[in-house]
C-alpha cells in the first residue's frame, strides 16, 4: 500500500544521506587515486627508469619491507593478546642490533669471519636473537604484566616509558657513537641467477625472513604453544578456564616477537651497516605501521604489510613523486609511506587483510 | 555558578596584571635591571636588546660591556652549550670532552684555576640553545660560553649570550647564517661577540665550485644533499658561486640520512646530463651513492665529488669510491693532535668520535688567551675581565691551535683554513694517505673572500 | 645499582655535592637505591580487611638488609669487574674514575667489603623506616627529601633568595650561589622541616578541608582572595627569579598550553593524537612565515600579534584536515595515523621540494619579537606574562567547553563512540570540533614560541614533542587542568632545572613513566572522575559499604598517629 | 499511516542470515513486544532500525519517511530512541550528564557561544539542565537529589537500567525501543519497571518497541507480540494468541530453558 508512496521518495530522500564527510572521502579516494594514476602514468611514460630498474626497486622494497615484516610480527602478535601497542618494541630490535654489533665485531677479527661465513652469520644472527628475547621478556615482566586489565592508555605509556629507558640505558652502557658494522667480503656484489640480478645482502635478508617467517607460521598454526597463543588472543579468559596458562603464553609471545625482531636487528646490520642507540626508533614505527597496514592482529597481514610498506616506500617516491617533477622526490619516502597507510585505510578500515581479533572487549 | 564568576574574575585579573606587566616591560627596561642587578655586573648589555626590534639585531651593543671579576684562588668560570643528548649527542658529546680536554691541559690562566661551570645541553635546537643559554648568562661569572653543537642552537643562542655581553664560541657550527656570507654583507642572526673555530661553509662551497668549474672544467653539476642543515647548507654554499662563475646546476636534489637505496636519485640526476655530482653528506648513505652510481646508465662517466663528511678509512677504501674527489678543510696531522687524541682515547675509553673535537680544543684555548690578554691582575691576584677587551681579544688574536692558524674576521669567522680538494686514486691505501694527496688548496684570499 | 653505576650515572652526578664536603650526589644516588631496594623489601604485606595487620619487626630490616647486601654484592663484583678487566671497549662507562668513586679510593677488597656492608646497612635503615610510627616516618623522610631537593635545586632557591634580595641565607645555607649545602644549613634545613612536617601530621584538618566547610558566600570570597594573591605573587614571579627560571617558566608555558590542547582531544574526546607536534608546527611557521623578513617565499613582515587570527585560521584548516580522514577510524589506528601525519608535516617542513616557501632544513631565521602597542616583549621575564594570559584563556576555554554540551559529546563519544551516536551525538562535527580546538591552543603555543626563540627549525618539530605533552597529560593527570599544570611543570621545569644531566633525562623520563603507570596511572592530580574510573573495584565496593566506609577511615586515622 | 513500518527487511553476516525478510509495523501509542529465542535477531533488528548497522535490502519507514541509511544521530532526531541489551551508559559521567547527553540533538550552541558564554547558550544550559531533572524525576526517588552527581558506574544494576530509559527519554523521542529492560533484575524491581513501561505510555505518550524474555512483563505491557526465530517473523497477535501458537512453543520448544526465564 505504501510501496508506491516509498518508491517515489526514495531517491529525494537518498540525497540527504551523503554525508559531507562522505563526500570529502570520496573526493579525497578519487582525488588521490587520479594524482597516483597520472603520476605513474607521467613517470613510466617519461621512461625514466629501465624495467630493470623499476625491477631493482621492488626488489629492494621487498628486502626492507621483510624487515620491517620480522619486526612488525612482533607489534601484532602483542597487539593480538593484549591489545596496545607495544612501542618499545624497536628498542628491542635495536637492542638485537647492537649485539649483533659487538658480536659481528668480535668475530670479525677471526679467520672465522672470512672463511665460513655463513657459520659466523648464524652466530650473529642467534646472538642476536637471544637477547632481543630476553630484553622482550625482562621488559614484559617489569612493565606490563602488573598492568593485566588497565585501561588499554596505561601499558601504551608504560612501554613509552620503556621504550625512553632501554634507549638511554644502551646510550648510558655503550656510549652515544654511531658504531659500523664489518662488513662481510663474501656478501658483496651481486648474485645472478636466470639473468635475474640481485645484492647478495638483499638476498640473505629476504630468504632468511622468508624462513623465519615461515617457521612462524608453521609454529603458530600446528603446535600446542601456538595454538594457547591463538587462543588467548581470541579470549584470554575463557583460554585460562581452558586450562591455558596464559601468562606463561603471553610471555611466550613477547619472546617470539623479540626474537623475530632480534633477526631482523642482525640482518639490518648486514644492508644498513650503522647503529646507534637511536636506531629502533624508526624501524620500531614503520614496523607497527605495516602492521596497522595489514590488519593488526593479524600475522600474515604483518608480513604482508611490512613487504608492501617496503615497497611503497621503494617504487612509491620515484613513480608517483617523480611524474610531477617534485625535486628530490626519494627524500620523501617517509611521507609516501605514512600516506599509503592513511591511504589504504581511508580504503579500508582495518587493514589489507582486516582485523583478526575477537570482539571489541570493554 | 559562583565558580564561573570566579574564574571570570581570574581571566579579568590576569589581563590586567598583563598590561601592568607589559607597561613595566616597556619602561625603558626597568625590570631587566631589578631583575638583573642583584647579581650581574654586566646587565647593561641585555637592556640594549630589549627595545630593539627585529632585522636590527646586528647593532653591536654600546661601549662597556662590564667586567668580570675574579677573586684571587676563584676559578675563572667557562661554560659548553653543546649537544649531548638525543640523537645527535655524538656529536656535542665529542666536543664537552675536548673542552675537558683543554682545561686539564691548560691548568690555570694567570694563576685561577678554569672551571667548566656549566656543561649544557643545546639540544641540537633552538628551544635548546635559548634556554641552555639563558641558564648560563644566568651566572654573571662566566666569560665565555664554548657552543653551540648545532647552528639551529647557535642563532638564539648567539643572540642571548652577545646580548649579555658575553662570548659563544662555536667549534661546529658551519651555517653563514651565524657570521657572514664572506664577501663582507653580516647576516640576519650574526651579533658581535660571537665565534667560531669551524670554518664557514661559504668557504668550503666556494672552493669546491671554484675547483669543478676551473681546474675539472666541468659546468654541468648536480648536488645532493641528506636534509640536514649541515649538508644542506653546503650544498648551497656551493651552488651560488658555481652559477656565478658561469657553471650551471643541472639539478639540486635530496636524499634521506638512512636511505639506503639511491637509484632512482641517481637515474634522476643522469637524466638531468649531469657531468659532476657533488653530495657532501655522511656515510652510509655516501656508500650507497658510490656504489649505486655505477650502475645506473648514464653516469659512467659522471665525476663523484664528496666533503669532509665522507673522508673515513671506511668511506675511501670502497673500491666504488676511486677517483673521487673530496674538498675539505685542511686537517691537522701535527704531533699536537696526534698527542690529542691519545689523551682523548685515555680519558673517554674511545677514539674521538665526531669530527669537531679539535675545533672545541681550540675554541677553549682562544679563549684561555683571550683572557690572558685582556684581564688585568691588581697585584693581590685579583683579576679584573673587560669583557670589550676580551671580545677585542679574540677578535684580533691569532692562534696557533690544532686545526691551524686561527684569526678572527670582522663577523666572528676564526677559522680560515686552507681548503684541500683530495682525490682517491687507485694506489691510496688509506685515509691518510687520500688526505694527502692534494690536488690543490685554496686559501680564502684565493677565493676572493 | 649495577646499570646506574655502568651508564656513568654516578660518575656524572660525582662531581656535584650535595651537602659541601661529605656527600656528594653520585654515591648518594646510588645508596639511595640500596635504601629503596631495603624499603620495597620490607614492606610488610599489605593489610586486608579481616586479617590482623601484619607488624614490622626484625624480619622486615632482615630482609631490607638482605637486599641492600644483594644490591651491594653486586656492585662489588662490578668493580672487581672493572679493576680487573678492561671493559671499556664495549661499556664506555667503566672507567678507572668509575671504580675510584665506587671503592672509595681503597684497595679492591677493602672496597668491596666496605660496600657490601654499606648496601647493607642502608638497606636495613630503609627496612627499619617501617618499624617507626607514621608520624615519625613522614617527618623523616620528608626532612631528608627537603635537604635533597634543596641541595639538587640549588640553582632554583640560589636565584630565589638572591632575587628576594636575601644573599646573606644563601651564604649561610650554601656554599655559594649554585654551590652545595653547606653541613650548617643541611642541618637546619633538616631541622627546620622535621618541625614542620610534624607539626602539619599532628593536624587534624587540612587547609583544603577548612575551606570546604566554609558557607558558601565566605568559601568563594576566599578562593577569590587566593586567586588575587596568587596573581600577585605570579606577577612578581619573573622578576624575582630572573631570566633564566622566567625561560624554563615560558617553556613550560607553552608546554602546558599544548598539553591543556591535547587534553581536550585525548583526555575528553577520548582520540588518541600521537602527532600533535603538528598544529605546533602550524602555528610556528605560519608565525614565521607572516612575520620574518627572512622567510623565503612570501614575507609581508606583519608583526605577531597581526599573525595570530591566520595562525588560527590555518590551524582550524590543519585540524579539519587531519580529522577528516580519520573519522571513522578508531583506537590505535587513529594513533599510528596521526603519528604519520605529525612525521609528514615534519619531513615536508625539511624537504627540498617546499623548501622555497619553508627554508628547508636551514628553517626560517629573524622572526620579530611580539609587539603589542607600544610595547615589545624581548626578554624571557617579558614573555612570562603573555604565555600565561594564553595559558589561562586555555584553562578557561577548557573549563567552559567542558561544562557545554561539546564537552558532554566529546566524553560521551570517549566513553563509547557508537553509543553516543545513536544518543544523537554528531560524531563527524564532534570530532572534527575537538580537533579543531586542540589545533588551535597548540597553534598559539607554536606562534609563541617562534617568537619568543626568534626562529624555527623544522627539526624542532619531532615526535618527541608530542609524546613528551603526551606524557605530560597522563602524569599529570588526564581530563584535569591542576593536574596538566603540575604535569608540564615537573616534566618540563625539573629536567631544564638539571640541565647538567640532560644526558640522563629521558631515562628519568622513562623510568618515571613506568613506576607512574605502575603506582599510580591517574597521574598525580587526576580528575575525580578518572580517579574513580581507575580504581573501579574499590568504587563499587564503597557503593555497598557507603555508609561504614567513612566510619571505617575515622577509625583508622588514630590508630596510625600513636 | 503507522509509526514504523518495515518491508522486506535482509540482513546477513557472512554466512548468518540474522534478519530474512522482515515485515513488520507499529502503530502510534502501540506496546509491541519482540520476542524469540536467543540468536533469532531481535537485537539486530533494532541496530537496523537505530542505523547502528545497514541493513542489505528492504525499507524502514518512520512516520513517512525512509530511513535506511541515514547515520543513528539522524534517525535519533527524527524521534526514536533504543535502550541496549547490555546496558551502555557513558561510565565515567555522572547521572546528570548522561541524561544531559540525550539531549545533544535538540540543542544547537556552537563552540563559540560554549566558549565565550553567550546569553542563549546560557539559557539553553539551564533549560538542558532542568529538562534532565525532570526526566530523572520520573523514576521517583530513585536517581534523584545525590544521585544527580555519582559517575553513572556506581549505580545499581537496575538503577543503569533506569537511567538508561532516562536517557533515551531526554532524548525526546516518540517512539522508544527498549532492548531486555528487565534483563537481570529481581522480582520487586521487575514488577516496578514493568509499571514503569505502563506509565511511559500513559503519562508520556510514547509508542514503545520492547523486546523481552519475561513472559510476564511481555504479557502485562504489550498491545501486540511479534515472535522472531532466525530472522523470520513466526507470528503475531496478542500475547494469548501468540503464546498458544504451535510455531512458536515449537521454536521455544527446542530450547525449553527459555520460556521459563
Amino acid at each position: 500500500m505504501t510501496q508506491a508512496a516509498t518508491v517515489e521518495t526514495r531517491p529525494a530522500r537518498r540525497a540527504s544521506r551523503i554525508t559531507p564527510v562522505s563526500v570529502f572521502l570520496w573526493a579525497l579516494r578519487i582525488a588521490i587515486l587520479a594524482i597516483i594514476l597520472y603520476g605513474s602514468y607521467l613517470s613510466i611514460s617519461s621512461g625514466r627508469l629501465s624495467a630493470a630498474q623499476w625491477r631493482d626497486l621492488f626488489v629492494f622494497g621487498i628486502s626492507t619491507g621483510s624487515m620491517y615484516a620480522l619486526i612488525a610480527l612482533g607489534y601484532t602478535m602483542v597487539y593480538g593478546v593484549l591489545r596496545f601497542i607495544n612501542f618499545a618494541h624497536g628498542e628491542v630490535f635495536m637492542v638485537g642490533a647492537m649485539m649483533a654489533f659487538y658480536v659481528a665485531n668480535a668475530l670479525a677479527v677471526t679467520p672465522l669471519w672470512t672463511s665460513s661465513p655463513a657459520v659466523s652469520l648464524l652466530i650473529v644472527l642467534v646472538a642476536a636473537m637471544f637477547t632481543s628475547t630476553a630484553i622482550a621478556v625482562i621488559i614484559e615482566r617489569i612493565a606490563y604484566r602488573p598492568l593485566r586489565g588497565a585501561p588499554r592508555l596505561i601499558p601504551l605509556i608504560t612501554s613509552i616509558g620503556a621504550s625512553f629507558t632501554i634507549q638511554y640505558l644502551v646510550r648510558g652502557l655503550v656510549g652515544p657513537a654511531t658504531k659500523s658494522f664489518p662488513r662481510m667480503e663474501p656478501l658483496r656484489g651481486t648474485f645472478e641467477f636466470g639473468g635475474f640480478v640481485i645484492l647478495k645482502t638483499q638476498l640473505v635478508v629476504i630468504v632468511a625472513a622468508l624462513v623465519m617467517m615461515g617457521g612462524l607460521y608453521l609454529f603458530v598454526e600446528k603446535t600446542r604453544t601456538g595454538k594457547s597463543m591463538r587462543a588467548v588472543a581470541e579470549d584470554p579468559e575463557t583460554a585460562a578456564l581452558m586450562g591455558i596458562n596464559v601468562d606463561r603464553t603471553i610471555v611466550n609471545v613477547f619472546a617470539i616477537g623479540g626474537a623475530m625482531a632480534g633477526v631482523a636487528g642482525a640482518l639490518w646490520g648486514l644492508v644498513f651497516p650503522s647503529i646507534n642507540f637511536f636506531s629502533g626508533f624508526l624501524p620500531g614505527i614503520k614496523a607497527f605501521t605495516s602492521a596497522v597496514l595489514g590488519g593488526i592482529g593479524n600475522i600474515v597481514g604483518a608480513m604482508l604489510g611490512g613487504v608492501s610498506l617496503g615497497i611503497f616506500e621503494s617504487v612509491g617516491p620515484s613513480l608517483v613523486l617523480a611524474g610531477y617533477e617534485i625535486p628530490a622526490f626519494s627524500q620523501l619516502k617517509d611521507v609516501v609511506a605514512y600516506a599509503a597507510l592513511v591511504l589504504v585505510l581511508i580504503f579500508r578500515p582495518t587493514g589489507i587483510l582486516g582485523e583478526r581479533l575477537a570482539q571489541e572487549r570493554t | 555558578m559562583k565558580m564561573k564568576r570566579g574564574l571570570k574574575l581570574l581571566a579579568l585579573v590576569g589581563v590586567l596584571s598583563l598590561v601592568i606587566a607589559a607597561c613595566g616591560g616597556g619602561e625603558g627596561g626597568e625590570t631587566t635591571t631589578t631583575a638583573g642587578e642583584a647579581e650581574t655586573t654586566t646587565s647593561a648589555a641585555g637592556e640594549e636588546t630589549t627595545t630593539s626590534a627585529a632585522g636590527e639585531t646586528t647593532t653591536a651593543p654600546a661601549e662597556g660591556l662590564g667586567t668580570i671579576e675574579v677573586a684571587a684562588g676563584d676559578p675563572i668560570k667557562i661554560a659548553s652549550l653543546q649537544s649531548i643528548s638525543g640523537e645527535t649527542a655524538s656529536l656535542g658529546t665529542d666536543q664537552v670532552r675536548a673542552i675537558e680536554i683543554a682545561i686539564t691541559d691548560k691548568a690555570e690562566v694567570l694563576g685561577h684555576p678554569i672551571e667548566l661551570a656549566f656543561n649544557e645541553d643545546d639540544g641540537c635546537s633552538s628551544e635548546g640553545g635559548q634556554t641552555g643559554s639563558t641558564r648560563i648568562i644566568a651566572d654573571p661569572q662566566v666569560v665565555a660560553v664554548i657552543g653551540t653543537s648545532c647552528s639551529g642552537a647557535g642563532v638564539p643562542a648567539s643572540n642571548v649570550i652577545t646580548s649579555a655581553g658575553r662570548v659563544l664560541i662555536s667549534g661546529s657550527n658551519t651555517s653563514p647564517v651565524l657570521t657572514s656570507d664572506l664577501a663582507g654583507n653580516a647576516s640576519a642572526e650574526y651579533h658581535d661577540g660571537y665565534f667560531r673555530t669551524a670554518h664557514n661553509d661559504a668557504i668550503q662551497g666556494a672552493a669546491a665550485a671554484k675547483f669543478v668549474f676551473e681546474e675539472l672544467g666541468l659546468t654541468q653539476v648536480a648536488t645532493i644533499n641528506d636534509g640536514d642543515p649541515y649538508t644542506q647548507g653546503l650544498t648551497g654554499a656551493f651552488e651560488a658561486p658555481f652559477e656565478e662563475l658561469g657553471g650551471t646546476i643541472v639539478i639540486s636534489t635530496a636524499v634521506t640520512a638512512d636511505q639506503t637505496d639511491m637509484r632512482s636519485v641517481l637515474t634522476e640526476v643522469a637524466a638531468a646530463g649531469a657531468e659532476l655530482i657533488f653530495f657532501p653528506i655522511f656515510q652510509p648513505a655516501g656508500d650507497f651513492i658510490a656504489e649505486q652510481a655505477l650502475e645506473v646508465a648514464g653516469l659512467e662517466e659522471t665525476v663523484l665529488m664528496g666533503a669532509d663528511g665522507l673522508l673515513s678509512d671506511t668511506y675511501v677504501t670502497l673500491p666504488q669510491t676511486e677517483d673521487m674527489y673530496f674538498s675539505g678543510p685542511q686537517t691537522p696531522t701535527t704531533d699536537a693532535y696526534a698527542e690529542f687524541v691519545t689523551k682523548y682515547t685515555e680519558a673517554y675509553g674511545e677514539a674521538p668520535i665526531q669530527s669537531f673535537h679539535a675545533h672545541s680544543y681550540d675554541a677553549t684555548n682562544m679563549v684561555f688567551t683571550a683572557i690572558e690578554e685582556a684581564a688585568t691582575d691588581d697585584g693581590s691576584g685579583n683579576l679584573t675581565i673587560d669583557l670589550q677587551a676580551f671580545r677585542d681579544a679574540l677578535g684580533s688574536m691569532t692562534h696557533e691551535g690544532l686545526t691551524g692558524s686561527l684569526s678572527c674576521d670582522d663577523f666572528g669567522d676564526c677559522a680560515s683554513p686552507n681548503i684541500d680538494i683530495v682525490q682517491n686514486t687507485a694506489d691510496q691505501a688509506d685515509i691518510e694517505a687520500v688526505r694527502g694527496n692534494v690536488l690543490i688548496s685554496y686559501s680564502r684570499e684565493d677565493l676572493g673572500l | 645499582m649495577v646499570l646506574v653505576a655502568a651508564t656513568g650515572m654516578v660518575a656524572t652526578f660525582q662531581p656535584r655535592l650535595v651537602i659541601d664536603p661529605i656527600v656528594p650526589l653520585g654515591i648518594l644516588f646510588l645508596y639511595l637505591l640500596a635504601f629503596a631496594f631495603g624499603w620495597m623489601a620490607g614492606q610488610p604485606p599489605a593489610t586486608l580487611e579481616g586479617y590482623e595487620p601484619a607488624t614490622a619487626g626484625s624480619r622486615n630490616v632482615l630482609a631490607g638488609a638482605l637486599a641492600g647486601l644483594l644490591g651491594g654484592l653486586c656492585l662489588g663484583l662490578l668493580l672487581i669487574a672493572i679493576t680487573v678487566f678492561d671493559l671499556r671497549g664495549v661499556f664506555i662507562n667503566m672507567s678507572p674514575e668509575l671504580a675510584e668513586i665506587l671503592g672509595f679510593g681503597l684497595p679492591v677488597a677493602a672496597a668491596v667489603f666496605v660496600i657490601a656492608v654499606a648496601s647493607a646497612f642502608m638497606g636495613a635503615l630503609g627496612a627499619g623506616v617501617h618499624l617507626l610510627s607514621r608520624r615519625v616516618r613522614r617527618a623523616l623522610i620528608g626532612a631528608l627529601t627537603a635537604v635533597i631537593v634543596f641541595s639538587v635545586l640549588t640553582d632554583l632557591f640560589g636565584q630565589l633568595f638572591a632575587g628576594l634580595s636575601l644573599e646573606p641565607v644563601i651564604d649561610f645555607l650554601y656554599t655559594g650561589r649554585g654551590g652545595a649545602l653547606t653541613i650548617i644549613g643541611s642541618v637546619v634545613i633538616f631541622g627546620a622541616f622535621i618541625v614542620l612536617f610534624w607539626w602539619m601530621e599532628g593536624r587534624d584538618s587540612t587547609l583544603r578541608q577548612r575551606v570546604q566547610a566554609m558557607p558558601k558566600g565566605q568559601r568563594s570570597r576566599w578562593q577569590i582572595g587566593a586567586a588575587l594573591i596568587i596573581l600577585v605573587i605570579l606577577y612578581f614571579v619573573p622578576r624575582i627569579m630572573g631570566p633564566f627560571v622566567s625561560q624554563i617558566l615560558v617553556t613550560a608555558g607553552i608546554y602546558l598550553l599544548m598539553a591543556l590542547g591535547l587534553n581536550i582531544v585525548v583526555g575528553y574526546a577520548g582520540l588518541l593524537d600521537l602527532g600533535y607536534v603538528a598544529f605546533f608546527a602550524v602555528g610556528a611557521y605560519t608565525t614565521a612565515i607572516l612575520t620574518s623578513p627572512q622567510s623565503p617565499a612570501f614575507n609581508p613582515e606583519i608583526s605577531v600579534l597581526a599573525s595570530l587570527p591566520f595562525v588560527m585560521v590555518a590551524a582550524a584548516i590543519a585540524g579539519i584536515l587531519v580529522a577528516t580522514p580519520v573519522i571513522r577510524m578508531r583506537g590505535d589506528y587513529l594513533a599510528i595515523v596521526t603519528l604519520g601525519f605529525g612525521e609528514i608535516a615534519r619531513i615536508l617542513l625539511n624537504s627540498e621540494w617546499l623548501a622555497p616557501v619553508f627554508g628547508g632544513a636551514q628553517g626560517i631565521t629573524n622572526i620579530p619579537d611580539l609587539q603589542i602597542g607600544p610595547l615589545t616583549f624581548s626578554t624571557p621575564q617579558d614573555y612570562f606574562y603573555p604565555i600565561f594570559l594564553f595559558v589561562l584563556l586555555a584553562a578557561y576555554v577548557t573549563f567552559a567547553l567542558q561544562k557545554s554540551r561539546w564537552g558532554r559529546a566529546w566524553m560521551a563519544m570517549r566513553e563509547d563512540e557508537s553509543v553516543a551516536e545513536a544518543m544523537g551525538v554528531n560524531i563527524v562535527t564532534a570530532k572534527l570540533s575537538a580537533f579543531v580546538v586542540g589545533a588551535i591552543l597548540a597553534s598559539f603555543g607554536g606562534s609563541l614560541f617562534a617568537a619568543q626563540i626568534g626562529s624555527v627549525f623544522p627539526h624542532t618539530f619531532d615526535i618527541v614533542v608530542s609524546i613528551t605533552v603526551l606524557v605530560i597529560i597522563i602524569v599529570g593527570g588526564m581530563g584535569s587542568v591542576p593536574g596538566v599544570t603540575l604535569g608540564a611543570l615537573v616534566l618540563i621545569v625539573l629536567p631544564n632545572l638539571l640541565r647538567e644531566f640532560s644526558e640522563y633525562q629521558f631515562l628519568f623520563y622513562g623510568v618515571l613513566l613506568i613506576v607512574m603507570m605502575l603506582k599510580r596511572p591517574e597521574g598525580f592530580i587526576p580528575s575525580k572522575r578518572r580517579a574513580q574510573e581507575l580504581h573501579t573495584e574499590e568504587l563499587s565496593q564503597d557503593a555497598w559499604l557507603e555508609i561504614y566506609g567513612e566510619k571505617g577511615q575515622a577509625e583508622q586515622v588514630p590508630e596510625g598517629a600513636v | 499511516m503507522p509509526m514504523l513500518e518495515i518491508q522486506g527487511l535482509n540482513k546477513a553476516f557472512g554466512g548468518l542470515r540474522a534478519i530474512n525478510g522482515l515485515e513488520l509495523h507499529v502503530d502510534e501509542g502501540e506496546v509491541v513486544s519482540v520476542i524469540g529465542p536467543n540468536g533469532a535477531g531481535k537485537t539486530t533488528f533494532f541496530n537496523l532500525v537505530t542505523g547502528m548497522e545497514t541493513p542489505d535490502e528492504g525499507s524502514i519507514v518512520f512516520d513517512g519517511q525512509d530511513v535506511v541509511g541515514l547515520r543513528p544521530n539522524q534517525i535519533l532526531k527524527l524521534g526514536m530512541a533504543r535502550t541496549f541489551q547490555n546496558v551502555r551508559l557513558f561510565p565515567a559521567m555522572t547521572v546528570l550528564e548522561n541524561v544531559m547527553v540525550g539531549q545533544h540533538s535538540r540543542t544547537k550552541a556552537g563552540l563559540f557561544g560554549a566558549v565565550f558564554k553567550t546569553p542563549s547558550q546560557r539559557r539553553e544550559e539551564v533549560e538542558i539542565e532542568e529538562r534532565a531533572k525532570e526526566v530523572l524525576s520520573f523514576f521517583g526517588t530513585r536517581l534523584a537529589g545525590y544521585r544527580h552527581d555519582q559517575l553513572s558506574m556506581v549505580l545499581s544494576y537496575a538503577n543503569r537500567r533506569r537511567l538508561e530509559i532516562a536517557r533515551a527519554m531526554a532524548t525526546g523521542p516518540r517512539l522508544l525501543l527498549l532492548d531486555e529492560p528487565t534483563a537481570g533484575m529481581n522480582p520487586r524491581e521487575t514488577i516496578e519497571l514493568t509499571e514503569l513501561i505502563g506509565r511511559l505510555r500513559s503519562e508520556k505518550g510514547y509508542t514503545i518497541v520492547l523486546i523481552e524474555h519475561d513472559m510476564q512483563v511481555v504479557r502485562n505491557v504489550s498491545d501486540r507480540v511479534v515472535v522472531l526465530d532466525h530472522g523470520v517473523k513466526l507470528t503475531e497477535g496478542s500475547y494469548d494468541e501468540v503464546s498458544s501458537n504451535e510455531k512458536v512453543i515449537e521454536a521455544y520448544l527446542g530450547r525449553p530453558a527459555e520460556l521459563g526465564a
